[in-house]
């Protein structure tokens, strides 16, 4: 009957209706991570933190309304008096114990530690990675003398991660010598193992995956396997490490000036050393001290809760 | 009355940042005392869906039900959460698919068996254990005394899905839902499965319902059964009439495509095309069209209407279903 | 299980080696060098060079290493060049002091910790699961030192609720027997001075958990979420158990198992000595100590302590696999 | 929530509470201002631990400050000042050579293990240590009786000094004479310190039993030094505890004691490291008092009602110059410029405690020798480019090293002065390069070997002569200061051995003014470090040398 007429409209008609009533096809893991960060309260605070932060430590230095090691105004603080200057029109966060400008330390301190979170961070992720791509692909590829390879570079990675990381970082600051580099290093020879035995787990993981056993069995060359299926499945976990580092990098920095292993050179202001440096006088200016640990406290909280909730977004078990 | 009816039952997900997924939309069916009821339909057809509805472990958030379920005179959905688990596991029971994940990996058999008991028939003690041991023996679970001491990844598939079953079946349900209850085992084990089932219905009397993507199954069990096409009931018949006469062209689909025995040599399987991915709104027309071999315009325009075109009591869910004289093959 | 123990304990040879070896060699690169730490301030030339000669620290390396290594199996970890006082009395002087604390803080971060993680899972995404974790990650996020401070101004200056420092008031008279000040005045019934000493510990251990409990919160979260997904949580719920059922016996019983690892790597990790905590409270356990060992160049202790660490830290992560296995069927059979 | 953890957890929360409410009555109780007058132990803390609790092996005043309420010496400065007066012995005097030293004994003295006080005791001290061997004569433990006394009967080391002391004869019970081979500035002073103070003789058979060894890798004090028990001196209270665990030595008042009774009957000797810690711990009422306040904090404690009583001056700081290190500071001119270009007034007005002077020479105006005749360099920045350009370094660049989590008594925050300092030098154009240490050993290693060009250093005098403060540094030729000028050191030496004291002071004020002249440095300042009490407590006189009697303490 009418089965066979006009079949190129019903035809169209069929398509549109197809097209309105979406179906659900798998997205990439992380178009649909970071779908679901955007609804995240945690991702989307951490973020705005995080631009602030690094907005302030980009411009920072350029705003400034002073030198921030010009100790203009030294004649009228007296620590010895426990007598300071507060806020005020000239210096909106008053002045610090050395008669210099808290707001323009404060915004060229950004920048120092925006500096030192991100390049021992970076110490840690790039020296890590090697490590354990080295013991993961050796675990995964290497067979038996693999597994030995593995197991003696993992027994190290555990000795580093025994050791309190402030100790650590103590030492090495006692080897290398007081200096900025120092801090970087120390900061960043901590992280080195947590990247090592994250990058080297979640290779081990995908190294059982189906997709390289299915590689192995088509005599895909080893190498290959780990440069171009391996690594970049597993790079996920290492990404949100990465984040949650650049906090506590920050932190470990403030720590070991409190230990008094920070930047030699104090005139160059850098929270960490600010805050230990005004922890001294809390009683007499607390706002002193105030500053610096705001900002060390809510940066480190913007990474932190970033790196949460990328690690729940990423996580496919804490999917739906 | 029946001791079951479902009525227009819409189940819909409504995730954060989603587009909200109706998963069951508008099912009907009921299931009689001692009835076997089976759910037919390839998965993502919201079988399983309804089965969690009625049991009311839908999670509260993101999720909007609608319909009614009755369950001898008492709507299921609108039930409070206090009475919903008095009910559960004593009036209504649900078995699952994957035996070895539904156990509780940490936790003995015995108390898995036990708390049940201890829950809704008030045993303690050495009571319950006497009857978790005789309630696995009756499942067929030899060596029960030692078994309940023993935890899920030590008893073999089989013997979980019976422990599960002897868990459902603990405090003799009136209705028991099977929501796939064969498809992790091995076929051997199905059929033991299915024959401990089907006793268990036959000695208590109790209602089963059956959901099942696998015909074979049906065939073996089921009295009533409803084919379900994307959370919709499509067609509705008495198992006989229903592998006898497939109406609706996505029943006679799913049977053309199951291979028999009896079919001529060389005759090839044909399958249904697509797949249920491919689909449009009920609201807007038949479901199924996009996959059918004869659907018209008249198959676009709005929800078909269920009619009874063959026997009183077999239902049809389609605007020219397949009759007779289609029927015959070439 | 016996053979695990064993094998973990022979895993324990090769790894202390090893770690020997680097050891001496980075101490022997440090600067400075004992001698002046010896002689203090006004130390000359010649003085230093005899009492390099008294250590033998113008010997080969490769002789020192031995002579080293030889001691170490004696277990005479040497003299403190700072107090001249054997290491090992200087270790079980500190160490009680350290787990108290450590103990105390492990406390605090489990009692708060497990529950608010419960919680928050229990009310994913609502306000209560961002507050607590926030809240938690906000624990981490202010520097120990700092939160310390803090605790101490308000708690034990403004309040004069605790007291500021020590691990024992100086009028309390306690009687030494084992070192664990608490311990102590309840074996031998001066109870004032346990008292005295528990006061002491709460600002030190709560400042101490703040990390432990932000991870604990987040871990028992994310085990408690990922439980709740899992499909023997729905049997459970169909069975019609009661809530307290659910979530005692079937809940909680697997999303602690990781938890429980959590916890006793954490305890490692704070026995290896809370380096900021206890120097802002001078709480005088291991970790001030080894902090002014390193300051002082004090090679003997900072061996004796880093292979020290690395033994507790061995056993430790023993404990927690031989735990595991008790609590988690699935371990114990192979 | 109805849960059960939440009630778990509010069941902890009201324990937690209650906890609080009750410390909280307690700590009024015990704590604080509270104690009532019918206290009867006072909590003193230090910055560090003692290092032995037999002065003789010591060199340091954290053990000082605990020795000196036990043992006595000879002589003794009077109560707040610098003047030498009897202690043990009541009259002393030497022959005109100043070879021959007559001590009359105090009598009806005796120790506290018992054993009476006589020439006999004295003796015995002075043999003892004469006669050290091993381990005993490195200047580690033995450092002020080498400083004093030269070295041992025996010398065992090529390198120690050769003994000045030579004999101790008891003329009568109570009439000792100590003998020395050459007149020395060290003497009378030398009598009054704490490493010569007297212990009883039935203790030092004692000690003679055990040794200190050099075994292992460090040197191991001697069992009776590190416990309590076995030494025993004449002072005020006994050492009757020392509890490493908790750092603190108890001290008991020891009643049969010679003059004035302690006043109150326990002392404490706490250490606490930290000066916010040990601020924190006086306000919190967990101790009575401490030393080395924070200047900032002085005027806090004062303000909330403290005793904060002020010390006498009787050290100096400096910037020592390292001429070895850069030899752009062999030229007068530079190190000119440098002393020129410091506003050393700006760093007393802001940095030193109340009662900090700028000083002009190496030492404190306290100390006999001090002269008002010295060249000075007031700060001027314009004058100290001038120089610098005389002397062709307009682009002078140089170390100047500081050391880090320190404070000592004439520097109470280096790292702010520092900076001060280096903003003032680069205002004359100088360039700086900071270098941080750690105080001990890396600070102290590099400035005593001179690798320092700029580095910041003090000293707290023994004892009130000028040697004690010039004839450290510039007797003769010295790795830190690198540089060799015999007038210089003529000047010091010759005033050292002139034994009138009239004649001698004279000669160090001409040693003072012939170091100014060639200003191998920069006196910076003096100042007192301050020391803190409890608001019911009266204090001690408060000494200069830092010398605090704890027997005079007590509560109101």
């Amino acid at each position: 009957m009418t089965i066979l007429t006009n079949k190129a409209d019903k035809i169209d008609r069929l398509a549109e209706l197809t097209q309105s009533s979406e179906a659900v096809t798998g997205t990439s893991l992380w178009r649909e991570a970071f779908r679901r960060m955007r609804s995240s309260k945690m991702a989307i605070i951490g973020a705005v933190i995080i631009g602030a932060f690094v907005l302030v430590a980009i411009i920072g230095p350029w705003v400034a309304p002073h030198g921030p090691t010009a100790q203009n105004w030294r004649s009228e603080v007296f620590p010895n008096q426990g007598k300071f200057v507060g806020m005020r029109g000239e210096n909106w966060f008053g002045l610090d114990h050395l008669g210099r400008d808290m707001f323009s330390r404060w915004l060229v301190g950004a920048r120092q530690t925006l500096l030192v979170g991100v390049v021992s961070m970076l110490i840690g992720l790039i020296v890590g990675a090697l490590v354990g791509v080295l013991s993961g692909a050796a675990a995964t590829l290497g067979g038996k003398a693999g597994q030995r390879v593995d197991t003696v570079i993992m027994r190290f990675t555990d000795i580093m991660l025994s050791l309190p990381s402030l100790l650590l970082a103590v030492s090495i600051a006692a080897v290398l010598g007081q200096s900025l580099t120092t801090v970087m290093i120390a900061v960043g020879v901590v992280q080195i193992p947590i990247f090592a035995r994250l990058l080297r787990g979640s290779m081990l993981v995908q190294g059982g995956a189906d997709y390289v056993l299915a590689a192995k069995a088509v005599g895909i060359r080893r190498k290959r396997i780990v440069l171009t299926q391996i690594l970049p499945n597993s790079l996920s976990p290492v990404i949100v490490q990465a984040t949650l580092s650049l906090a506590t990098a920050i932190i470990e920095a403030a720590a070991l000036s409190y230990l008094g292993l920070g930047n030699p050179d104090p005139a160059i202001p850098e929270w960490g050393v600010m805050l230990s440096q005004a922890q001294r006088f809390f009683d007499n200016e607390p706002m002193m001290a105030a500053y610096p640990a705001v900002g060390i406290i809510i940066t480190a909280l913007g990474f932190t809760l970033l790196g949460e909730a990328m690690r729940e977004a990423l996580d496919p078990k804490l999917r739906g | 009355m029946s001791l079951l009816s479902v009525e227009e039952l819409s189940v819909t997900f409504t995730a954060r940042g989603r587009k909200d997924a109706t998963a069951v939309d508008g099912v009907s069916f009921a299931v009689d005392q001692g009835q076997v009821v089976g759910l037919v339909g390839e998965s993502g057809c919201g079988k399983s869906v309804t089965s969690l509805a009625l049991m009311g472990l839908l999670p509260r958030k993101g999720v909007r039900i609608g319909g009614r379920a009755e369950f001898d005179g008492q709507n299921l959905l609108t039930m409070s959460e206090r009475k919903l688990r008095d009910m559960r596991g004593s009036q209504l029971a649900m078995i699952f698919q994957d035996p070895l994940s539904s156990l509780n990996p940490v936790v003995p058999i015995g108390i898995q068996v036990t708390e049940i008991l201890e829950r809704h028939r008030g045993l303690k003690g050495e009571k319950a254990r006497k009857e978790a041991a005789s309630l696995l023996d009756r499942v067929g679970i030899p060596d029960p005394a030692r078994r309940l001491k023993e935890y899920p990844h030590q008893l073999s598939g089989g013997m979980r899905q019976r422990a599960l079953i002897a868990m459902a079946v603990a405090c003799a349900p009136r209705l028991l839902i099977a929501d796939e209850p064969t498809t992790a085992l091995d076929v051997t084990i199905q059929a033991q499965i299915l024959e401990l089932l089907k006793e268990l219905v036959d000695q208590e009397g109790t209602a089963l319902l059956m959901i099942t993507h696998d015909l074979g199954v049906v065939a073996g069990l089921c009295d009533e059964v409803n084919v379900l096409y994307a959370g919709r009931a499509v067609e509705s018949a008495g198992r006989r009439e229903l592998f006898a006469h497939p109406t609706h062209p996505y029943a006679h689909g799913l049977l053309g495509s199951i291979p028999r025995l009896d079919a001529p040599r060389g005759e090839p399987l044909n399958p249904i095309r697509g797949s249920i991915n491919d689909k449009i709104a009920w609201a807007d027309g038949c479901a199924f069209a996009p996959r059918c071999d004869h659907y018209t315009m008249e198959c676009l325009t709005g929800t078909p209407e269920l009619t009874e075109p063959r026997t009183a009591g077999h239902q049809v869910r389609c605007v020219n279903p397949v009759l007779p004289t289609a029927e015959v093959p070439a | 299980m016996l053979r695990l123990v064993v094998r973990r304990l022979l895993q324990l040879i090769p790894t202390l080696l090893g770690l020997s070896v680097l050891l001496f060699l980075w101490l022997n690169r440090l600067p400075g060098g004992p001698a002046t730490a010896i002689l203090g301030e006004r130390a000359t030339e010649a003085e230093v060079a005899r009492i390099n000669r008294a250590l033998g620290l113008d010997e080969p390396v490769h002789v020192q290493y031995w002579r080293f290594l030889k001691r170490i199996f004696e277990l005479d970890l040497g003299t403190s060049t700072q107090t001249g006082q054997p290491v090992w009395d200087e270790f079980t002087r500190a160490f009680p002091a350290t787990v108290e604390l450590s103990l105390a803080a492990i406390l605090i971060a489990v009692v708060v910790g497990i529950p608010m993680g419960y919680l928050a899972a229990k009310h994913r995404g609502g306000w209560l699961d961002v507050a607590s974790v926030s809240g938690s990650l906000l624990g981490i996020c202010i520097p120990v030192f700092f939160l310390a401070v803090l605790l101490r101004g308000i708690f034990s200056v403004q309040l004069q609720w605790f007291p500021s420092q020590g691990r024992l008031d100086s009028g309390i008279n306690a009687t030494d027997v084992t070192g664990f000040a608490v311990l102590d005045g309840l074996l031998t019934g001066e109870f004032d001075a346990s008292w005295n000493a528990i006061m002491h510990l709460i600002l030190p251990a709560v400042a101490l958990s703040s990390i432990p409990l932000a991870v604990i919160v987040r871990m028992t979260r994310a085990s408690v979420l990922e439980v709740l997904g899992e499909d023997y949580i729905r049997t459970a719920e169909s069975k019609g158990l009661d809530k307290k059922t659910v979530r005692g016996r079937h809940v909680l019983r697997n999303a602690l198992l990781p938890v429980i690892t959590a916890v006793g790597l954490l305890t490692g990790s704070l026995l290896s000595g809370a380096v900021l905590t206890e120097s802002v409270f001078d709480f005088g356990g291991l970790g001030s100590f080894i902090r002014t060992a390193i300051d002082g160049r004090d090679y003997p202790v900072l061996v004796g302590f880093i292979l020290f660490i690395a033994m507790v830290y061995v056993l430790i992560n023993l404990l927690v696999d031989l735990a595991y296995s008790i609590i988690d069927p699935r371990v114990r059979v192979h | 929530m109805r849960i059960f953890k939440s009630r778990a957890v509010r069941a902890i929360t009201t324990a937690v509470a209650v906890g609080l409410i009750a410390t909280g009555c307690s700590s009024d109780r015990d704590g604080g201002d509270a104690k009532g007058g019918d206290k009867d132990t006072f909590v003193f803390a230090g910055a560090g631990d003692p290092g032995s609790l037999d002065p003789a092996l010591a060199s340091d005043g954290e053990t000082f400050r605990v020795t000196r309420q036990a043992f006595e010496a000879l002589l003794e400065h009077e109560p707040g000042g610098s003047k030498l007066v009897g202690g043990l012995a009541e009259k002393w005097s030497s022959d005109e050579a100043g070879k021959v030293w007559t001590f009359n004994l105090r009598q009806n003295v005796k120790f506290h293990d018992g054993e009476a006080f006589n020439a006999a005791a004295v003796c015995a001290n002075y043999d003892y240590w004469f006669n050290w061997k091993g381990t005993y004569q490195s200047s580690a433990v033995s450092y002020y009786w080498q400083t004093i006394m030269g070295g041992f009967a025996k010398n065992e080391d090529p390198e120690t000094p050769k003994p000045n002391y030579k004999s101790c004869t008891a003329k009568d019970d109570n009439t000792a004479v100590i003998e020395v081979n050459e007149p020395s500035a060290n003497l009378p002073g030398g009598f009054s310190l704490q490493a010569l103070a007297i212990h009883s003789p039935k203790a030092l058979k004692e000690y003679a039993k055990q040794d200190a060894s050099a075994k292992g890798d460090a040197i191991t004090y001697p069992k009776y030094s590190q416990e309590a028990g076995t030494v025993a001196g004449t002072g005020p209270y006994k050492i009757t505890k020392w509890n490493k665990g908790n750092k603190e030595v108890s001290l008991t008042r020891f009643d049969d004691y010679w003059g004035a009774k302690a006043k109150v009957k326990n002392l404490v000797f706490r250490t606490i490291s930290t000066e916010e810690t040990r601020r924190q711990a006086l306000q919190a009422g967990d101790i009575d008092g401490y030393d080395l306040v924070a200047p900032a904090d002085v005027t806090t404690l004062e303000k909330e009602g403290y005793e904060v009583p002020t010390r006498d001056v009787f050290n100096i700081f400096y910037i020592g110059m390292s001429q070895s290190a850069n030899p752009a500071l062999k030229k007068p001119e530079v190190r000119q410029a440098i002393t020129h270009a410091i506003d050393r007034e700006n760093l007393v007005n802001t940095q030193l405690p109340e009662g900090g002077k700028v000083a002009t020479q190496f030492m404190p105006d306290t100390v006999a020798g001090y002269s008002d005749k010295v060249k000075t360099y007031p700060f001027d920045t314009a004058k100290a480019k001038d120089l610098l350009k005389q002397a062709g370094e307009e682009k002078l660049s140089i170390d100047f090293c500081y050391p880090t989590e320190v404070t000592r008594p004439y520097m109470p925050a280096p790292q702010d002065m520092f900076e001060l300092m280096k903003a003032d030098l680069e205002k004359a154009g100088i360039t700086i390069k900071p270098k941080a240490m750690k105080w001990a050993p890396d600070y102290l290693d590099a400035t005593e070997a001179g690798s320092c060009a700029l580095h910041m250093l003090g000293w707290t005098g023994d004892f009130n002569d000028g040697y004690n403060f010039i004839g450290t540094w510039f007797a003769g030729p010295d790795k830190q200061w690198g540089f060799k000028d015999q007038k210089v050191f003529d000047a010091v030496n010759a005033a050292s051995k002139i034994t009138d004291p009239a004649g001698r002071t004279e000669a160090y004020k001409k040693a003072n003014e012939a170091i100014a002249e060639y200003v191998p440095g920069v006196p910076i300042s003096s100042s007192p470090p301050a020391i803190a009490f409890a608001k019911n407590v009266n204090p001690p006189k408060v000494s200069p040398l830092t010398q605090e009697n704890f027997a005079e303490v007590s509560f109101k």
